[in-house]
């Protein structure tokens, strides 16, 4: 190590020119975060039971190492070589590796299966690929015919591989002490790598981050690596990360979020990576850590938020009261408090009180105690959800973008936080709204192609250079924040010309806890009527308390008092639907509650839970006609499977309902 | 509830091994120090509330230290090791005598040849009272090697009977006094002597944080794994290279060696003049209920129990006091009797590790607070 | 002559004394081999059912009755008191302790111990209180032979009498009866014992019974011979050397342990106490203990201790 | 397949032999005569029918029982029996059938406790917790922690061993016995008691212990599949008398095997 650190000092001047807050590649960063926090954390791992920390110059000197170990293995200025394993050092030294070289880093989500492995390694035509472990090894060993071009694998955990065929196999241990014994013994190659590394552009292609292919086969999104700074500086700046922020690595690398936070913004802002132990541990892990920046997609925080729930059922009678009221106490007074609103006094020590009895700790065995900044994105967010962790006085913000983006297309500012919007365009960003409704940007970080495929690249691309997102959206006026509303391609028109998005107002119905599942239909038709599922559990226990007597769900879903309460949600859906004129046209007409629970093992659901409107359509048409042609009651038939596999015929009469709008607001339109 | 463990991570061995790993606990503990070390000896000087009188230092503080120290030792042997004494009131009484005598000088007449050692002074006496108990122990701990539970139990007893028989009867450690008692000498370390209740309060302060570290600091190594290896698993753990000798006289010299220290400490400090039975079964007894109550393989249980055992009589003595109630002093001594032998039952029915589990379950509890668990 | 038959009483009086020893260490066999439980509140219950006994005899006989009432009286108190206690041990802390180690359940009777020793003396008083059930006066046997006779005291025969017919009734009811033979299977086998019908709590009630039952007998004993006072708990720790010798499990070994002892004891301190300052018999017997457990550890008629991997 | 094959194993030098070695309980012959050897490196599985003497060979080799007749010769040094830290100091470590583990203890702490052997400073040094002796707790640590990762299982290492599932015990077990690096070890019944999904677990920590450390094995183990793929070569034993010694595949189609496998349902 010291030999290592001596040699930086020594090249400081050759690469002092580049290593300034201009850096315009990622090795060049990592050279200035060297320089000019050596003794700073970079990276830390749990690993043999303590966290073993990195500091910038103890990475650079490794990275150096590394990058020369690569190079002697042929690796060079142009190839790719692909990254596949958990969020470890040595996967992430593998990609600072690779660009000191210049050459591609090509991550791959660790849990795909061979062939989306063979897929991606193959069509990035990879020479190399640096994996984590022997589970890794054996998937690519499996796909090797048809990755004629791969030559060498490089691996960071020995275990299970010792009697492998080492012919195209090294340990990046040794691939390390080789560079290492190299750099010791020819000073040239010192020279040499600092002109490897003086010879990075701005221009060069940083990354390929393979989209992961919901629809047809995945894409590489090729970054710049200017793109990729100049995008991570503004949002750095815009969050004020410091080289004091502590971060936890435990997404998938190959997702453009962890490239984003655990690698540009920390290269960019100098922070401290850290590693979890194992996948077992991470939650352990989070809470040492305690992150001061921290990012999940909402089901993190919704699977969070499910397990205090129900670990606090377990709690004794008085700690559940205790923490319901408190929790009640936060829902009132906590995100005014954050947002910097007036609060009353005894709210305020009601809130004081709370934080020392319930927040705080909460906080505290979820690891969330320092979080400075969270964010979440990758979906729409219930309101309850995301106004559960902010009345705790946690600052969670949502941003909205895509992997072509480089991650951010907008994102809330502090103070400025709502549920139902995703924030003005980021600093830098360019948003427009085409016509049909979809979002359009232009952004520093925006992406140079689709690797290897032109008219895949034209086809996300309009003329003047915007990218198209793929999502339908409008500014809010209030706000003048973005709200993300569908697919654009989901989007459709009713009769009379205006914007019909289902899975908005689907998302919106669903944010009732009592409504499970709604089904929107409106397109080429005159107005909007839904099909709703009520949740068992939550109507059931509202039935209880409401002596409302019912035997099944069918005879609850039809309960007279049951609509009334539904009618109630899709009214106030409808108001929310009217607050704006892009989407107050769309507001439900018709309802009607389904005598059954839409299910998997009848094919109206995927297996992931998302209703398939097509199918569904076709098998409850009656019930759609029904809900256009004005009757106030339909009979339906329908098969169903029971849980032990039997199948049968369940058929009712449903009752439809008709909601009124608010016409306030499409008169001011 | 009080705990902000997020962000502590350990980046050493060192830190992750630390005795008390979480900040918050280190806190409390330097301010505890502080306060025993400085609180307690000012608000003492200035006769405030409630140090009004010596009555709290002399007649609680410092028993109190001492029998921690001596439940400290037998936790080592019945908590840590698994082997189970009655007989640690005769190591005190070794600690004592063989103290005295080093403090007074020791001459032995052998086949006309006198080997005679002059008066030391009293800390090297009080160690090598401590040591002399040590060689007992282990004399009393071989057959430990051949026996097991409750009949190990038993032959402790023997430790017990035979040298109270010693001490009453050998009137050689007893400088052939007339009346059999003795008197400690003047207690003087480094040219500094300590009378007052405060100094001898300091002076049993200072031994009990000392040996309580160097305790903890052995129960956590190497030979702490392998008593408790022992107590856990005798089989096992020879099967791992454990020397049942070698671990088992460890242990029984070392607990001997603390109680008997803790025994010169009785005598000299705080008895100051004092008769065999000072050192009879009862105190065997009393030292097994303190680390049964207070918790069997725990440190800081050898405290928890001392105290409780030392403050229960006091309470019964009081409460009834203070509510009117008309109690002799013999009823007072039967209800101790009755409350302590029915708290005991009733501990082990309830929580068997004693007041320390309680404590860390407590601890536990406001660590994953709100969570129930 | 005069020495052999000085060796003679010493020996015959020591042995005497150690069938007393072996009445207390009966109640620990008892209740050791039924349910592994190592009871050192054998000598508590001594103490509580001597002090039942003699106070209510005492009480008795105050209000004029005839002593024979009196002593049928005290004696069906007594035993209703030991029926009691040993529900409430029962009940209340081995019950709720069942399938504990033997460490752990050793040590809650010592806590038994502590409460017995404090009722037993808050609510019959802690005083002495001198019990006359049989002769106390001495007996010269052999005269012919040795010159002043051989010295006994009546209370030492009468006491090994009772020895023996307490440990031939034992025998009769660990043989003949039901009750009795569910003992020797539950010491055998909690489990088959539980399968056989046999509940486990009646079975450890009725253990503590019979030991409550010989304890009050060894209190009627020991209660003639010293008074009845607290010190007779000490007897508990008298025991101890006997059982270890004898074995925790055998009913003839708490026996043979109890002879050994006192005859052991004796001889020592009238032979060996004057050249070592006297008082030696206060701790020969565990010395005696100590040497036989390092050639047998589990004691002279002990099971095999067998380990298993 | 195991890559070094059965010959080259048959080849080797042995580490372990076993010789006319007789064991007897009172009158009842535990163990009749049985000798056979254990090469370095191999894999090798006792087999054989409840009853079958099994676990006392194991005890045997470790030093807990002392045969009446035979010898045991381990890296060259030939005696008739030793005691058991004997055994551990020459190298030979021991699971058991019913987990032997120290219960009151942390599952690091049990590891730690088969460091012992190698912990070298006195308890002086131990009390004080100060320069060699906190670096050498640190080396020990270390090596630990090395096997906790190897065994994975890191998310329980602060855990009393109590409080967990038996699998996970019997990974702890093992990892106890991998920290005295021994030369021989000996794992009786390593997948007693297991669901699938662990005994696959098991075997893979059992052939990575080979593989990695080259460990040499002795496995006495009841499911037969797990024995023919773990084992380079299996002795068999029926009523503490040997019927066969050889390769799975010898092994498996031995006459005497067949028989003795047949009185008890498998």
């Amino acid at each position: 190590m010291p030999r290592g650190i001596v040699g930086a000092a020594q090249r400081e001047d050759a690469v002092a020119i580049d290593a300034t807050a201009a850096a315009d590649t990622f090795p060049k960063l990592l050279v200035h975060n060297a320089r000019v926090r050596a003794d700073r954390p970079a990276l830390r791992h749990k690993d043999l039971g303590i966290w073993q920390t990195w500091t910038w110059a103890d990475l650079l000197d490794e990275v150096r190492a590394y990058a020369v170990g690569l190079h002697r293995l042929g690796l060079k200025r142009g190839d790719t070589i692909a990254i596949v394993g958990a969020n470890r050092p040595r996967i992430y030294g593998s990609v600072m590796a690779a660009q000191m070289l210049g050459a591609v880093p090509v991550p791959v989500y660790a849990d795909a299966v061979a062939d989306e492995l063979a897929y991606v390694l193959a069509h990035a035509e990879v020479r190399f690929a640096a994996v984590e472990d022997q589970e890794q090894v054996d998937k690519i060993v499996s796909v090797a015919e048809r990755l004629p071009k791969l030559e060498t694998m490089v691996y960071d955990e020995l275990k299970g591989l010792r009697d492998y065929d080492h012919a195209k196999l090294r340990a990046i241990d040794d691939v390390i002490a080789d560079g290492r014994t190299a750099l010791a013994n020819d000073p040239k190659v010192a020279e040499w790598l600092d002109n490897e590394i003086a010879a990075g552009k701005g221009s060069d292609i940083s990354i390929i981050l393979y989209t992961s292919g919901t629809t047809g086969q995945s894409k590489g999104v090729v970054l710049s690596a200017k793109g990729c700074i100049d995008a991570a500086r503004d949002t750095v700046a815009f969050d004020k990360l410091t080289d004091q922020d502590e971060a936890l690595a435990y997404l998938p690398i190959a997702w453009v979020g962890d490239h984003y936070l655990n690698y540009a913004q920390q290269l960019v802002a100098g922070f401290c990576t850290a590693c979890p132990e194992h996948g077992e541990t991470a939650m352990q892990d989070l809470r040492e850590i305690g992150p001061t920046f921290y990012f999940a997609p909402p089901r993190t925080f919704e699977t969070m938020l499910t397990r205090v729930m129900i670990r606090m059922e377990d709690a004794s009678f008085i700690k559940r009261k205790l923490f319901h009221y408190f929790i009640g106490v936060a829902r009132r007074y906590g995100e005014a408090i954050l947002n910097g609103q007036p609060v009353p006094v005894q709210g305020r020590l009601l809130y004081r009180l709370g934080q020392f009895l319930v927040y705080a700790p909460l906080k505290n065995v979820l690891g969330l105690s320092r979080v400075r900044v969270a964010y979440t994105a990758g979906e729409a967010i219930g309101p309850d959800l995301f106004s559960f962790y902010r009345s705790l006085g946690m600052n969670l913000k949502q941003l909205y973008g895509q992997t072509e983006a480089f991650l951010y297309v907008t994102c809330q500012p502090d103070g400025q936080i709502y549920s139902d919007t995703v924030g003005p365009a980021a600093p830098n960003v360019d948003i427009r709204i085409a016509d049909s409704g979809e979002v359009l940007f232009k952004s520093p970080g925006m992406f140079v192609g689709y690797f290897k495929d032109d008219a895949k690249t034209k086809e996300a691309m309009t003329s003047d250079g915007y990218v198209k997102t793929g999502d339908a959206g409008f500014f809010d006026q209030k706000t003048g924040h973005l709200k993300i509303i569908d697919r654009a391609k989901d989007v459709g028109k009713l009769n009379d010309g205006t914007l019909f998005p289902p899975k908005y107002i689907e998302n919106k119905l669903k944010f009732f806890p009592n409504i499970r599942e709604a089904v929107a239909y409106g397109d080429k038709r005159d107005f909007v009527a839904v099909m709703l599922n009520i949740d068992l559990t939550a109507v059931g226990s509202w039935a209880e308390r409401n002596n409302v007597v019912y035997g099944s769900y069918q005879e609850l879903a039809g309960h007279p008092l049951v609509y009334d309460m539904v009618a109630r949600h899709v009214e106030e859906t409808n108001r929310a639907l009217a607050a704006d004129k892009m989407t107050a046209g769309a507001q439900i007409r018709r309802f009607l509650i389904l005598h059954k629970e839409l299910d998997a093992d009848d094919g109206e659901l995927t297996r992931t839970q998302k209703v398939r409107r097509g199918f569904i359509a076709e098998r409850y048409d009656p019930l759609i006609k029904a809900l256009y042609d004005g009757s106030a009651e339909a009979d339906i038939s329908t098969e169903v499977t029971f849980e032990d596999g039997r199948k049968g015929n369940l058929s009712a009469r449903v009752k439809i309902r008709d909601v009124t709008t608010v016409p306030t607001l499409e008169k001011a339109a | 509830m009080l705990y902000r463990e997020a962000g502590q991570f350990k980046t050493s061995y060192a830190a992750d091994m630390a005795v008390f790993p979480i900040r918050q606990d280190r806190i409390a503990l330097w301010l505890l120090l502080a306060f025993v070390f400085i609180g307690i000896p000012l608000l003492a000087n200035f006769q405030i509330w409630p140090f009004g009188s010596e009555y709290l230092l002399r007649a609680i503080l410092v028993p109190f230290l001492i029998l921690s120290l001596a439940a400290i030792g037998l936790n080592i042997l019945t908590g840590y090791c698994g082997q189970l004494s009655l007989g640690s009131g005769a190591f005190m009484a070794i600690g004592a005598y063989c103290a005295y005598k080093f403090g007074t000088g020791v001459n032995i007449p052998l086949f006309g040849l006198a080997l005679s050692i002059p008066p030391l002074p009293v800390l090297p006496s009080i160690l090598l009272g401590g040591l002399m108990a040590a060689i007992g122990g282990i004399l009393f701990g071989i057959p430990s090697l051949r026996i097991k539970g409750l009949y190990l139990a038993v032959a402790t007893l023997a430790a017990q009977f035979f040298f109270d028989w010693v001490f009453a009867r050998v009137q050689w450690f007893t400088n052939y006094t007339s009346s059999g008692s003795v008197n400690a000498p003047q207690l003087e370390f480094f040219g500094l002597f300590v009378n007052t209740p405060i100094e001898r309060y300091m002076l049993c302060l200072i031994f009990v944080v000392v040996f309580a570290m160097l305790a903890k600091n052995l129960v956590r190594g190497n030979l702490g794994r392998q008593w408790m290896a022992i107590r856990d698993m005798d089989i096992a753990a020879e099967l791992i290279g454990i020397r049942p000798l070698y671990a088992k006289l460890m242990a029984f010299a070392i607990s001997s060696f603390i109680i008997g220290v803790a025994g010169a400490l009785w005598a000299f400090v705080y008895l100051g003049s004092w008769e065999p039975l000072a050192f009879s079964i009862d105190r065997s007894f009393q030292l097994l209920f303190m680390v049964i109550i207070g918790g069997l393989g725990s440190i800081l249980g050898s405290f928890l129990g001392a105290a409780f055992i030392l403050v229960l009589p006091i309470l019964l003595d009081q409460v009834p006091h203070a509510l009117g109630i008309p109690v002799s002093v013999e009823t007072v001594s039967l209800l101790v009797f009755i409350v302590t032998g029915a708290l005991i039952c009733w501990l082990l029915i309830v929580e068997p590790h004693g007041f320390a589990r309680l404590w860390a379950t407590a601890k536990e509890k406001l660590r994953l607070w709100p969570y129930p668990y | 002559m005069i020495l052999l038959g000085q060796i003679l009483e010493v020996l015959i009086s020591g042995l005497l004394s150690g069938v007393l020893y072996s009445l207390v260490a009966l109640g620990f066999v008892l209740i050791y081999k039924a349910s592994g439980v190592f009871n050192f509140a054998q000598g508590a219950m001594v103490l509580l059912a001597g002090l039942a006994l003699v106070r209510s005899l005492d009480f008795v006989a105050a209000q004029g009755f005839p002593m024979w009432t009196a002593i049928i009286l005290g004696l069906t108190f007594a035993a209703a008191v030991m029926t009691l206690s040993a529900y409430v041990i029962e009940r209340f802390v081995l019950g709720p302790l069942v399938n504990q180690d033997g460490l752990t359940l050793f040590m809650s009777t010592i806590g038994v111990t502590f409460v017995l020793e404090g009722l037993a003396q808050m609510v019959f008083g802690a005083e002495i209180y001198p019990l006359k059930l049989f002769p106390t006066d001495a007996w010269f046997l052999a005269e012919s032979i040795f010159p002043g006779g051989i010295l006994l005291n009546k209370l030492d025969v009468w006491g090994g009498l009772i020895a023996g017919v307490l440990v031939a009734g034992l025998a009769v009811f660990f043989q003949r009866t039901k009750t009795g033979r569910a003992l020797r299977a539950v010491a055998d086998d909690h489990s088959a014992a539980q399968s056989v019908g046999i509940p486990i709590s009646w079975i450890w009630f009725v253990v503590w019974l019979v030991a409550g039952l010989v304890a009050l007998v060894a209190a009627t004993v020991w209660g003639t011979k010293l008074g009845v006072q607290f010190s007779i708990t000490f007897l508990a720790l008298k025991a101890l050397p006997v059982l270890i010798i004898g074995g925790f499990t055998s009913v003839p070994g708490a026996i043979i342990g109890g002879l050994i002892i006192g005859a052991g004891e004796k001889l020592a301190e009238v032979y060996l106490g004057p050249f070592m300052g006297g008082g030696i018999e206060y701790w020969f017997g565990y010395v005696l203990a100590l040497v036989v457990l390092m050639f047998r550890p589990q004691g002279l008629f002990g099971e095999r201790i067998i380990e298993r991997v | 397949m195991r890559a070094p094959a059965a010959s080259d194993i048959a080849a080797g030098e042995a580490i372990l032999s076993v010789k006319n070695v007789s064991l007897a309980f009172g009158g009842v012959k535990a163990i009749n005569d049985v000798s056979f050897d254990i090469k370095k490196g191999e894999i090798r599985a006792i087999i054989g029918p409840n009853g079958a003497g099994k676990t006392s060979m194991l005890n045997v080799i470790n030093g807990f029982y002392h045969p009446q007749h035979g010898q045991i010769t381990f890296k060259g040094r030939t005696r008739q029996a030793m005691r058991p830290y004997e055994a551990a100091r020459g190298g030979i470590a021991r699971t058991f059938q019913n987990v032997a583990l120290f219960k009151g203890m942390s599952a690091l702490d049990n590891i730690m406790a088969g460091r012992t052997l190698k912990m070298r400073r006195g308890f002086l040094w131990q009390m004080l917790r100060i320069g060699p002796a906190l670096t050498e707790e640190i080396a020990h640590r270390r090596r630990v922690e090395e096997i906790i990762d190897f065994l994975e299982i890191q998310a329980i290492r602060k855990i009393q061993v109590a409080r967990l599932p038996y699998g996970l015990q019997k990974r702890v077990e093992l990892g106890r016995a991998l920290a005295m690096e021994p030369d021989l070890l000996l794992l009786d019944e390593p997948m007693a008691g297991m669901n699938l999904e662990e005994k696959e677990d098991m075997s893979r920590f059992i052939i990575d212990v080979n593989d990695h450390y080259g460990t040499t094995i002795a496995l006495i183990e009841h499911d037969m599949g797990v024995v023919m793929d773990l084992s380079d070569r299996v002795v068999v034993l029926d009523h503490g008398v040997k019927i066969a010694d050889g390769t799975p595949d010898e092994v498996k189609s031995n006459q005497a095997v067949i028989d003795a496998y047949l009185g008890v349902a498998h």
